[in-house]
Order: C-alpha cells, then structure tokens, then sequence
C-alpha cells in the first residue's frame, strides 16, 4: 500500500510517500491512521487532529470509514487550498 | 474541453483563443484570472508555495469540468493550474467558458473557480521574510461551494 | 476605471493588462467579452448593426461603473462597447473587473454586463440575407438587471 | 429644442434629429409626443405605441410626464438592445 502526504501533513511525517504493509485487521482508513500514530511521534503529530485531516484513496476523496485494501494508494493531507 | 497543472506561466489570450475553433456559435467568453496577492495583512509576501497532488488534480479538474458541463450549456471550457514558487502578481489559475449567452458563461466559470477552492489538491504556503505559514482553508468557499 | 465606445475592434489582453498598473493588490481578474452569434434562429446571421446615442452612451457607460464601484471593492474596471457593423464571432463588448477577492470581482461584472443589456442605449439590427430586423429587448434581461 | 431619434423610431420618422420649437402650452415629453403625431402620419407610426418607446432628456432617462424646456435635447428610442 502506498501513502502520501501533502501540505504540512507531508511536514510533519517527514516523508512525501512510503509503502506499507499494515496488518490484516487494518481494515480502514480510521485504523490505519490509528496504526500509522503507534509508529512514531511524527505520524501522531501530524495526524492527531483527524477533522483538520482530509482523506484520499486512489486519488478520490473520501471518508476516515473507507475500507482499503492491498494495492492501494492513500492519501492524508490538510483541507485543499487551490485556485 | 481542457485541463491542465503545471509550472509554467500560462498566456491567457493564446489558450482562450484556442477555444474559439471548438465554439459552433459563440456568443459569450467569461475569463477568470486568480493572481497572488502581495499582502493580505500587514507582512508583504514574499513568494506562495503552490504543493499539488500528481494525478489527483488531473482527476479533480476533469470532475468538476465534467458537472459544469452537466449544469451548463457550455460550448468549451478551460482550466489551468499552476504548481511551484509564484511571485505576488504572478497567474496561478485561468477558467474561462464560452457560452451562447452570458448566464451559463458566468455561472459556469463562478462554480468552477469555487470548486477549485475546495475539491482541488492543491496547497498555498506564503512565504514571509520572517517565516512561512500554511494558509488555511476559509469557511466562506466551503459555503460557497456548497 | 476606463469607458470607451468605439467603432474599432479592441485588444482584450492589451486593455486587461494596461489595467494592471492601477491597481494595488489585484488577486481577481473577470473578463466578459460579448460575440456576434453567427444565428440564433434557423436563419444565418450576416451581419450585426450597433447604433449608439453618442454622448448618452458614455455617461451611462460610467453610471454603471461608478455604480459598480459603489457596490463592490474595485480595485479597476473597465467597459468598452463598440458600434456599427459586425459580423459572426466579432467582439462587441469587453467588460474587466479587478479586485483582491474573486467575489467582488464576478458580482461586479456580471452587474455590469445586465446593467449594459438594459440601461446603454445601443440598439441591434440583425442583418440577414432575405431582410433586416431590430433586436427586441429580452424580459429576462430586463428581471436580471433588477 | 433638438430631437433626437434611434433605432426603428428613427426609420420610422424619417430622420436622425430636427431643430423643433414647439408652441409654449407643450410643457412634458407626452405633449411633445402628442404635437409630433398632429404633424404627421411619420411620427404617427413612430409614436404611436408609447409603451414601446423610451425618452431620455439632455441624455438621461426620464418618464414621458417630464417637463421640458427650451434649449433641451430630447431623445424618443425602442427599449436598448446594447451589451
């Protein structure tokens, strides 16, 4: 599964993307939040305040409830800002 | 129909003229041009960071293009994003649509560019002599999005 | 704030740009450019007559933008409408707003252009090949400009 | 006082303005319309349909109870069509 990060997100994490493979019962985006924020102090900072946190699987927008699977591409990053 | 993100600077002119060919019957153009602004407090800017998501923006512009086209009767429309350090006055983003007549050119470009706002992956860092900062998002174009 | 009302063909990119020197922090650039629609009708369209009330024009012209500016925060607006013969996909009016914000910049244009289908006294001949016919005013132009 | 005309109203009297010195009971641009109509069936066909034309006096749009003076400009058009 791939994961990448934008804005001050990607800051925060210190990563633009990575590959994971979370364990099976990471079964949505809510968990694997949950599983990233055991990882490190950087992942719980970044992604502590989850309504400042926008969600993305294979490039749709989403809901932190959206079940993923292998192969996916997710996204969190801060509410957009364009235009 | 036309999308694109990129670094460059556009010429607004050459790629709302490049439109005209696609109109059977045009009979109204509405062009909108976001420019960065040099200050919106007392700090002068320096330069926007403009972060996007490859890919996803593609995704998101053809959308929202595709739901204006739905709503309106448009007879071509335009979107251009721009990525990279933008200097103030410098062109961040052009919409433009052609229309027969002006209610579906202006409502058309006003939904596109509130859009933009809101469901495009794009991410505005200013830069400050003193420091940069995230802008955040503003109430007033959730709402106006709707 | 600029008004002009001309026979000749204007430059829309050259007239936006000259705008740009006036204005402090412009963030929102909304252009309208009204065409000669080739027909709308089964009938093709020749060509179009403008005819103006000269002096008249002009002093609606900038009743209108100095309304404008009243209502919105402007930071430069221009209106130049042309007269005499036109054909197909010609231009025939050009309104610009420019503010820091895109709201006031479409409001304020989208008013400019009702406000000129009601209140400037230019009068359309629609030029066909078996005759002639004066263009009769809209009742939606009409409710649209309030 | 000079009369200007535009559009159909002008084809339809025949010309583009006339210097015009109506007698002094004629005080609004309804009167002036009326002692236009007596001087022929051009203005006649012009004028006839009030609800279809619009006045203006010295370049401004005004009602057809306005008064008028000597040394005016009074203008009799179709609705605008201009933008």
């Amino acid at each position: 599964m791939k994961l990448v990060y934008f804005a001050w997100v990607r800051e925060r994490i210190g990563l633009d993307f990575e590959a994971v493979t979370p364990p099976q019962e990471v079964k949505t985006i809510s968990a694997l939040a949950d599983w990233l924020c055991a990882r490190g102090d950087n992942y719980r900072y970044a992604l502590a305040d989850r309504s400042a946190i926008r969600v993305a699987r294979n490039q749709t927008f989403v809901g932190w409830d959206e079940a993923i699977s292998e192969g996916d591409e997710v996204a969190f990053f801060p509410p957009v800002t364009g235009g | 129909m036309t999308v694109k993100i990129q670094k460059e600077d556009f010429d607004a002119p050459l790629e709302v003229g490049a439109m005209y060919d696609n109109c059977a019957n045009p009979g109204a153009v509405v062009t909108f041009t976001g420019l960065v602004r040099s200050r919106d407090n007392d700090k002068e800017l320096i330069a926007l960071e403009l972060e996007h998501y490859p890919g996803m923006g593609e995704k998101q512009l053809e959308k929202i293009v595709a739901e204006a086209r739905k709503r309106w009767d448009l007879q071509d429309c335009l979107v251009i994003h721009r990525f990279g350090r933008l200097k103030p006055k410098e062109q961040i983003v052009l919409v433009a649509c052609i229309s027969a007549h002006r209610g579906d050119a202006f409502a058309a470009a006003s939904f596109l560019v509130d859009w933009l706002k809101t469901k495009a992956p794009f991410w505005k860092k200013e830069i400050y002599a003193d420091g940069s900062t995230w802008v955040q998002e503003r109430r007033e174009d959730i709402e106006r999005a709707g």
